[in-house]
């Protein structure tokens, strides 16, 4: 009787368990002290303020791409573009930032992050559009965006934005002081992003939980003939839902450029719209959580530097643990939807 | 074959779906199954058939207990059923949806098949082409294919729920020709599932009615209405009458409509309808009525004409336009076309108020408010935070009509009582008069002919995409109707 | 005749798109049975890997395909449990299950990156390889391309002309009915899961041991991707599948000749080929637009023309089976 | 516990015995006179360009008592766009480190960074040339081995095999470097083609297919593996690569083994014929050790002065790892009498008598370079502004 409660509110803590677990047994097999790689994994994200900096750093792109994601997955539309969003927002920036010379921070940095939404919004609408006029399903035209927005990019570097000393891959010129975001003890982490992130997360937040048209895109996400029968259009707030949630994308890619980096690289992104998608299947669609599991996720790959460092693992240990606790939760996370399975098991056929 | 079920009980969460029912029924013979809106019916033939198993209670074929783990058991067995929506596969040709399980050989051999099929369908008077795929079909050719198939697999007892809807009256004359015949030469028991009286009267020679899971009588057929429907109801439910057309002023004007899709063309409609009048369309599946409505609706874009609503032009204006300039269309389908389901009733209401109404944000008290006046209007069993999978199918109705905002000026019906009991359909019936005493024009499809007429006051027919005439709903009979739509003058 | 430019360069198109035709017939098994198996890229990595892993530490070929064949039925076992048993979402199941497998290949495969390792080596079928042009490019090739085109055909037969594959095709259009016909649905679901996750595995093994020797990270990083776009371009049929995998060969191929052939274009550009292919062959066989100018067409032809173009997906793909 | 004082961004306080820092997040204290830091661009074991310098630090650690090397792999934004050189070079100063290797032109730009965070300790960045510019502040110095030479020589083993006369060249990236490396390779097989086997060099093709990054990015770069193919499918018969990775050998490898008569030169790395020695003509690779020994060595006895190096090959022999910095290794598909006339072309390059750099040398579009009898001089060749006349694919 009273177990049943109990278990009900540890269970979530299973998958995570169990995911330790199997890095675990990685590590031994493969001959690493355990207790030494934990320590370098916590060390490499909170040992000191330069790598507290550097987590919080990672971790606001991340959780840009994750609260647009909220969006479109309210909508039902699976926005794996929100990678190539990201890197044309970062490609928006830098446009702005190459382009104006000679203005100051104030005028450069709104117009900067405007030309990033703009952008990641952009590259979004194609995703849209090519899925309500063409009927292409949005993963596909989303991972072929993203492609062409890397190879766009370098295009970029090595063509028309090469640096003076001649095209490398490397990426642009490093942009002018006034472009870049103001950072902390020159860290990477900016803390007008951290505020703008914050912002996203709040009006997100309120749109999907108390609007009228988060109720539409509620709606278009569960049944998108039912909704467009009782008078949402659906094509519409599909369209706006992508193109916000590029939007919040591009935002991140600007912060890639602007503070993580000081000028348009090679694959500024290297998946972190991915990773975004990751963190909100983790968080169960919740909002609440978002926030926290990309700070979990940041965390994580920035400790597996460390550990790679100390350990000299392949440091795609991390990407290994979040991963395998994300499909651990998505299969067992649920307690309640397991014994409702359990309930209703009919004599199978 | 003999069969009989003993104390059959099946329970669905806390629903009782057959509460300890025990029948039997003769070879030879034709049974009706009768009840309200979830009274048992489906789930018991599906038990008998296979479909699902019972919770306690026994199968007798013949005196030898029986248990069936699939209806593919049940078939082999003997017992075979068909539904309303025949379960077939319609990307299929016919001959492959034929073949499907018909035997264990791994290599399909298309020609013997086809010259079996041939022969059964030829014995039993269908025409079909073997080619064609399933889902060109009409619902009633998939019937008889299902029907056919069952034959074929060596059906003794047949059960077909609710197997009328949709299909034409020449139609429904072959299907219950052919039941009659494998009755009577064949002594093959049937079952058949039905909310329409006449029908099982027509057919039956005995009737057994279930109520809340339970069996609550049988009688022997033919015997009067009224003892059936207090069977059903406990008591006899007195049938709200039509009240007479209000207005004279004409209100959509159709004139030389034409709509073009893939399957089918319909051209020059032309069609006045008054204020507070309701228009019934009678038609086969298929016909174009419904192509008519979703024009109308602006779901379909007219290929020629003009459609004026009120004098103002709203031919090309797209659905939301449409709806905006006080059209309502209700599709036949619930969960899918008109309910969401994970969304509860407020955000149905909230969803389904028009433009002007929705304010950016919600105000989610007032909300719950409106919900549980409208819902209390319409008398869905549910409270504005229920979702809408947790209603009945009579309630998810209900609850479509409960959406329908105020100021209407025309409400677009396709089925608007599909598999409803005729309680439940005749306070649907209350409901839309409402509306129309308000000068609200109604223009409904329904394959049911007899509620057509009693519905209408003025009636179109269909055949083939071509709207043959216009009749006043008082001087015309279902078999008139029946006929018409056949396309015979 | 048989050694000039085109044919040699058609061959190579022909062997490139052999593991991509297998890798696409296993997912339209799949997607046919009514099952998104989204997690092919990361499966193909984790066989490549396994593949090459296997084969380089005991020496046999044999034991490599099958072991690549035992991880891709091991992730699709997983995809089938979670969207089957356990009725998540299988487009979740299988993204996570895509990212896993990049990354757990890399790790696994640390120590074997760029080891020079056995390889299925080229075997001509006698006299037919001397067929004009035909020779070289179907009867001079290595096992995996003879394997393929057998797969595909076998495949073919299977779905659209025997019983089984009745079956097969019943439970991904509308399982209910399947099952009223005595077919047991999970159970075929559950079947052709594996078996589709299998033959992936294969393909990621025809990688690392025939296309692309050996391992090295991400090997074959995106090909699983192209491989879903071509099912759905072949419209669920491994024929027609099979021929995208060849277009999709060919267009890469295109991509390298265009960059000695064609002037003042930025050399990055040609790398985008195989993305705008991507979207358009897409867009041609699902965006409406086809249809409306198949309405231009007279009656006659419009409907071949369709059917020879646009393509349908099976109905119940993706949903649920609840059983009646 | 609080954070290491030597882990804020200050610089370490380095005693004057200039050993390195204790540091107490690396949990053991760095022993040894020299902690040395190494940051990748590729994996550790691409048998590439990656490769070649692991082998250069551990040659080091064998060769330097007590030597203690911190090996970081695969540092890129497409592969960790998490991790940054700056948060590398953090954890690697914070370990002790005294001297850091970063071992691409990738680096750069965030190599002058560091350099500037971290005063008191030596930054080398391979391949970048801001020591030269004078941009680089004290403590940064660059090495790059004059590989050029040894490019020379590999375009003279493939132009004295080639049945065909056609030659293709597996570029990655288009800049300076990448060009010069190419025209050298070029300029080594006209050379070889017109003087030892009498062939007139304007029929010999030498086409050069640039994949679009140092190794392969699935769906970003050309697929190497598919350009070898065509290279082959197009008649061409001697593959060069002049990228990171060994696809154009394995690929040659595999047409060998289906009994083409094709051959590879590939690049990099000394061990990297061995996926097909049978077909492999030799390899002109890097040979860090002995400068990187030599760097760790002037900064453990606190004598290194900054420098822009551009290392050579100890000619009187390209194969002795103590010595040279680029070296050449004949493979076993090199036919007898092409060897011999590959020594003589070396021993005149030795000897200086032959120099493939000299005029006349035109650009691609014709334009003259360097004047007729004039040899380049290293700023001419570094900054190699497109190919050759001759060399056929994109120069931009
Ligand atoms: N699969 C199911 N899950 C949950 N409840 C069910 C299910 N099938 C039927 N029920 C419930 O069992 C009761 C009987 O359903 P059933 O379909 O047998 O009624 P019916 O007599 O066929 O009604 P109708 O005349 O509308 O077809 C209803 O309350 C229905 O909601
Ligand atoms: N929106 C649409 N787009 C394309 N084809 C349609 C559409 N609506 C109906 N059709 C086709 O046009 C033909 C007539 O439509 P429909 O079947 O709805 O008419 P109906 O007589 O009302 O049939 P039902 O009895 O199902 O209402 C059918 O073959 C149908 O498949
Ligand atoms: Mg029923
Ligand atoms: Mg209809």
């Amino acid at each position: 009787m009273k177990v049943v409660p109990l278990l009900k509110r540890i269970w979530p803590l299973m998958p995570v368990l169990a995911s330790l677990a199997f890095i675990l047994a990685l590590l031994l097999i493969f001959g690493a002290d355990p207790a030494t790689a934990f320590q370098a994994l916590w060390q490499g994200a909170f040992g000191s303020r330069d790598r507290l900096l550097g987590t919080l750093a990672f971790w606001i792109p991340l959780a840009l791409c994750a609260i647009g994601l909220m969006l479109t997955f309210t909508a039902g539309l699976w926005n794996i573009g929100v990678e190539g969003q990201l890197i044309l927002g970062s490609i928006g920036a830098s446009w702005v930032a190459l382009n104006l010379k000679g203005q100051p921070a104030w005028v450069l940095i709104p117009l900067e992050l405007l030309a990033a939404m703009a952008a990641g919004a952009l590259w979004a609408a194609l995703s849209a559009l090519l899925k309500t006029r063409g009927k292409v399903h949005e993963i596909f035209s989303g991972l072929a965006l993203t492609n062409l927005a890397i190879i766009l990019t370098n295009y970029l570097i090595s063509g028309p934005w090469q640096p003076p000393e001649g095209g490398s891959f490397r990426g642009t010129q490093p942009f002018q002081e006034a472009a870049l975001l103001p950072r902390l003890f020159d860290s990477r982490f900016s803390p007008l992003s951290l505020v703008l992130m914050s912002i996203a997360l709040v009006i997100v937040a309120v749109l999907l939980g108390n609007t009228t048209w988060g109720l539409k895109l509620k709606a278009l996400g569960r049944n998108s003939r039912s909704a467009f029968l009782l008078g949402v259009s659906s094509e519409r707030e599909a369209v706006i839902a992508m193109m916000a949630c590029g939007a919040l994308a591009g935002l991140g890619g600007a912060v890639r450029v602007l503070s993580w980096f000081d000028s348009l690289r090679q694959s500024i992104s290297g998946g972190i719209g991915f990773l975004a998608l990751l963190v909100v299947m983790l968080s169960a669609y919740r909002m609440f959580w978002v926030p926290f599991v990309a700070f979990f996720f940041s965390a994580v790959l920035q400790g597996s530097i460390t550990l790679q460092l100390r350990t000299q693992l392949h440091s795609s240990l991390g990407g290994i643990l979040t991963g395998v606790l994300v499909l651990l939760t998505l299969l067992f996370g649920d307690y309640n939807h397991l014994r409702r399975l359990r309930k209703e098991s009919r004599p199978d056929e | 074959m003999h069969i009989e079920l003993r104390d059959i009980r099946k329970t669905f969460g806390d629903v009782r779906a057959n509460d300890g029912i025990s029948l039997a029924f003769e070879p030879g013979r034709i049974y009706g199954l009768l009840g309200e809106n979830g009274a048992g019916k489906s789930t018991l033939m599906k038990i008998l058939a296979g479909y699902q198993p019972a919770d306690s209670g026994r199968i007798l074929l013949n005196g030898q207990p029986a248990h069936f783990a699939t209806p593919a058991d049940a078939l082999r067995r003997g017992v075979g059923m068909v539904y309303q929506d025949p379960l077939d596969f319609p990307p299929f040709t016919v001959l492959e949806n034929y073949l499907l399980g018909r035997d264990r050989a791994v290599n399909l051999d298309f020609r013997q098949a086809a010259a079996e099929l041939r022969a059964i369908l030829d014995r039993y008077g269908f025409a079909v082409d073997m080619d064609a795929a399933i889902g060109s079909l009409s619902l009633g050719e998939r019937q008889q294919l299902e029907l056919v198939r069952l034959l074929a697999g060596g059906a003794q007892a047949l059960i077909l729920d609710e197997p009328t809807t949709g299909i034409s009256a020449s139609q429904k004359d072959a299907l219950f020709a052919t039941m009659r015949r494998m009755a009577a030469e064949e002594g093959k028991s049937i079952i058949l599932v039905s909310h329409k009286l006449e029908e099982i009267q027509e057919l039956c020679g005995h009737a057994f009615v279930l109520r809340k899971g339970q069996l609550v009588g049988e009688t022997a057929l033919p015997c009067p209405n009224r003892a059936l429907v207090e069977m059903m109801f406990g008591q006899v439910p007195e049938r709200t009458p039509r009240p007479p057309a209000a207005v004279e002023q004409p209100l959509l004007e159709i004139s030389g409509l034409g709509v073009r899709t893939q399957r089918l063309t319909v051209g020059d409609i032309n069609l006045s309808i008054r204020r507070g009048e309701v228009f019934g369309l009678a038609g086969l599946e298929g016909s174009g009525q419904a192509l008519l409505m979703k024009a109308v609706a602006g779901l379909l874009p007219a290929a020629s004409g003009r459609i004026a609503l009120d004098g103002l032009d709203i031919t090309h204006l797209d659905y939301h336009q449409t709806r905006a300039a006080g059209v309502a269309y209700v599709a036949a389908g619930r969960l899918e076309e008109g309910l969401i389901a994970g969304l509860s009733l407020t955000e149905h209401i909230l969803l389904a108020a028009p433009r002007r109404d929705q304010t950016f944000f919600i105000r989610w008290g007032a909300a719950r408010e409106t919900t549980s006046g409208r819902i209390a209007l319409c008398e869905v069993v549910g409270v504005p935070d229920s979702t809408a999978e947790q209603l009945s199918g009579g309630n998810q109705q209900r609850m479509l009509y409960a959406m329908l905002n105020e100021g209407l000026r025309l409400i677009l019906l396709d089925q608007p009582t599909r598999g409803l009991d005729v309680r439940s359909a005749d306070y649907i019936w209350e409901l839309l008069y409402a509306r129309r005493r308000e000068g609200t024009a109604i223009l409904f499809y329904s394959p049911d002919l007899d509620e057509i007429i009693e519905r209408s006051d003025r009636i179109a027919v269909f055949s083939g995409g071509v709207m043959s005439r216009i009749v006043e709903a008082a001087r015309t009979t279902a078999d008139e109707l029946g006929h018409l739509i056949g396309g015979q003058q | 005749m048989n050694d000039t430019l085109l044919v040699r360069i058609l061959a190579s198109i022909a062997l490139q798109a052999a593991p991509l035709m297998i890798a696409v017939t296993g997912e339209t098994l799949t997607e046919r049975a009514g099952v998104v198996n989204l997690s092919l890229d990361g499966k193909m990595l984790m066989a490549a890997m396994t593949g090459f892993v296997v084969a380089y530490t005991t020496g046999s070929l044999i034991l490599g395909f099958l072991a690549a064949a035992l991880v891709g039925a091991l992730f699709a076992l997983i995809v089938a449990f979670g969207s089957i048993t356990l009725k998540h979402n299988q487009v979740a199941i299988g993204f996570v299950l895509t990212l896993l497998g990049a990354d757990l290949s890399a790790f696994l495969g640390q120590n074997f990156t760029r080891l020079p390792g056995p390889s299925v080596g080229k075997f001509a079928v006698p006299y037919l390889k001397d067929l004009p042009v035909l020779g070289p490019i179907f009867f001079n090739q290595n096992a995996i391309f003879y394997f393929a085109i057998l797969l595909v055909a076998a495949a073919w037969w299977w779905l659209f002309r025997t019983q089984p594959g009745l079956h097969l095709r019943g439970a991904g259009e509308r399982p209910e009915a399947a099952f009223a016909r005595g077919a047991s649905v999970t159970r075929l679901r559950y079947l052709y899961t594996v078996l589709g996750g299998a033959l992936v595995g294969v393909a990621g093994a025809s990688y690392s041991l025939g296309i692309k020797i050996g391992w090295s990270e991400g090997h074959t990083a995106g090909l699983g991707w192209i491989a879903l776009a071509i099912v759905i371009f072949g419209g669920w049929s491994p024929a027609r599948g099979a021929l995208g995998a060849v277009v999709f060969g060919a267009t890469k191929s295109l991509a390298t000749v265009f960059q000695q052939n064609v002037q003042g274009v930025s050399v990055v550009a040609f790398n985008t080929l195989p993305w705008l292919l991507m979207i358009g062959v897409l867009l041609l066989v699902s965006s409406d637009w086809v249809a409306r100018v198949a309405n231009l067409l007279p009656p006659r032809l419009r409907g071949g023309f369709l059917r020879l173009v646009q393509v349908t997906p099976p109905r119940a793909l993706g949903v649920e089976f609840g059983q009646e | 516990a609080p954070p290491p004082a030597d882990d804020t961004g200050a610089p370490p306080p380095a005693d004057d015995t200039g050993a390195p820092a204790p540091s107490d997040d690396a949990g053991e204290p760095a022993p040894g006179p020299l902690t040395f830091g190494v940051v990748l661009v590729g994996p550790q074991n691409d048998r590439g360009w990656s490769q070649a310098h692991a082998e250069g630090a551990q040659y080091v650690v064998d060769n330097l008592e007590g030597a203690n090397l911190i090996l970081f792999e695969l540092l890129n934004p497409a592969d960790k766009p998490e991790a940054t050189l700056e948060g590398v070079v953090d954890d690697m100063v914070a370990q002790g480190a005294t001297l850091i290797l970063t071992t691409s032109d990738e680096f750069e730009e965030d190599t002058m960074g560091v350099a500037e965070k971290y005063p008191d300790v030596t930054f080398i960045n391979i391949s970048g040339d801001d020591a030269l510019t004078g941009e680089a502040p004290d403590n940064l110095g660059n090495i790059m081995g004059r590989m050029e030479d040894m490019k020379a020589i590999a375009g003279c083993a493939a132009a004295l095999t080639t049945q065909t006369g056609q030659i293709g060249y597996l570029g990655p990236l288009i800049n300076f470097e990448t060009r010069r490396l190419a025209a050298s390779a070029y300029l080594g097989a006209r050379y070889c083609y017109e003087n030892y086997r009498g062939l007139d060099p304007a029929d010999l093709q030498f086409t050069v297919t640039w994949i679009g990054f140092w190794f392969n990015i699935p769906g970003v770069t050309l697929d190497p593996t598919e350009v070898a193919t065509n290279f082959f499918d197009s008649g061409i018969d001697v593959i060069m690569s002049g990228i990171d990775t060994t696809e154009g050998i394995d690929v040659a490898g595999q047409r060998a083994a289906a009994g083409d008569a094709v051959w590879s030169v590939p690049y990099d790395f000394e061990g990297a014929c061995e996926t097909a020695p049978d077909i492999c003509l030799g390899v002109p690779y890097f040979n860090w050790g002995p400068s990187y020994l030599a760097l760790a060595q002037s900064v453990a006895d606190g004598t290194w002065t900054q420098s822009w190096d551009w290392n050579g090959a100890n000619w009187a022999n390209l194969t002795d790892n103590d010595t040279t910095h680029v070296g050449w290794i004949s493979g076993p598909g090199l036919s007898a009498e092409a060897q011999a006339s590959l020594d003589l072309f070396i021993a005149g390059m030795a000897s200086g008598g032959i120099n493939v750099w000299t005029g006349p040398i035109n650009l691609q579009d014709g334009s003259a370079y360097i004047a007729a009898g004039q040899a380049a001089t290293d700023e001419q060749i570094w900054y190699l502004p497109q190919l050759l006349e001759g060399m056929t694919g994109p120069s931009e």
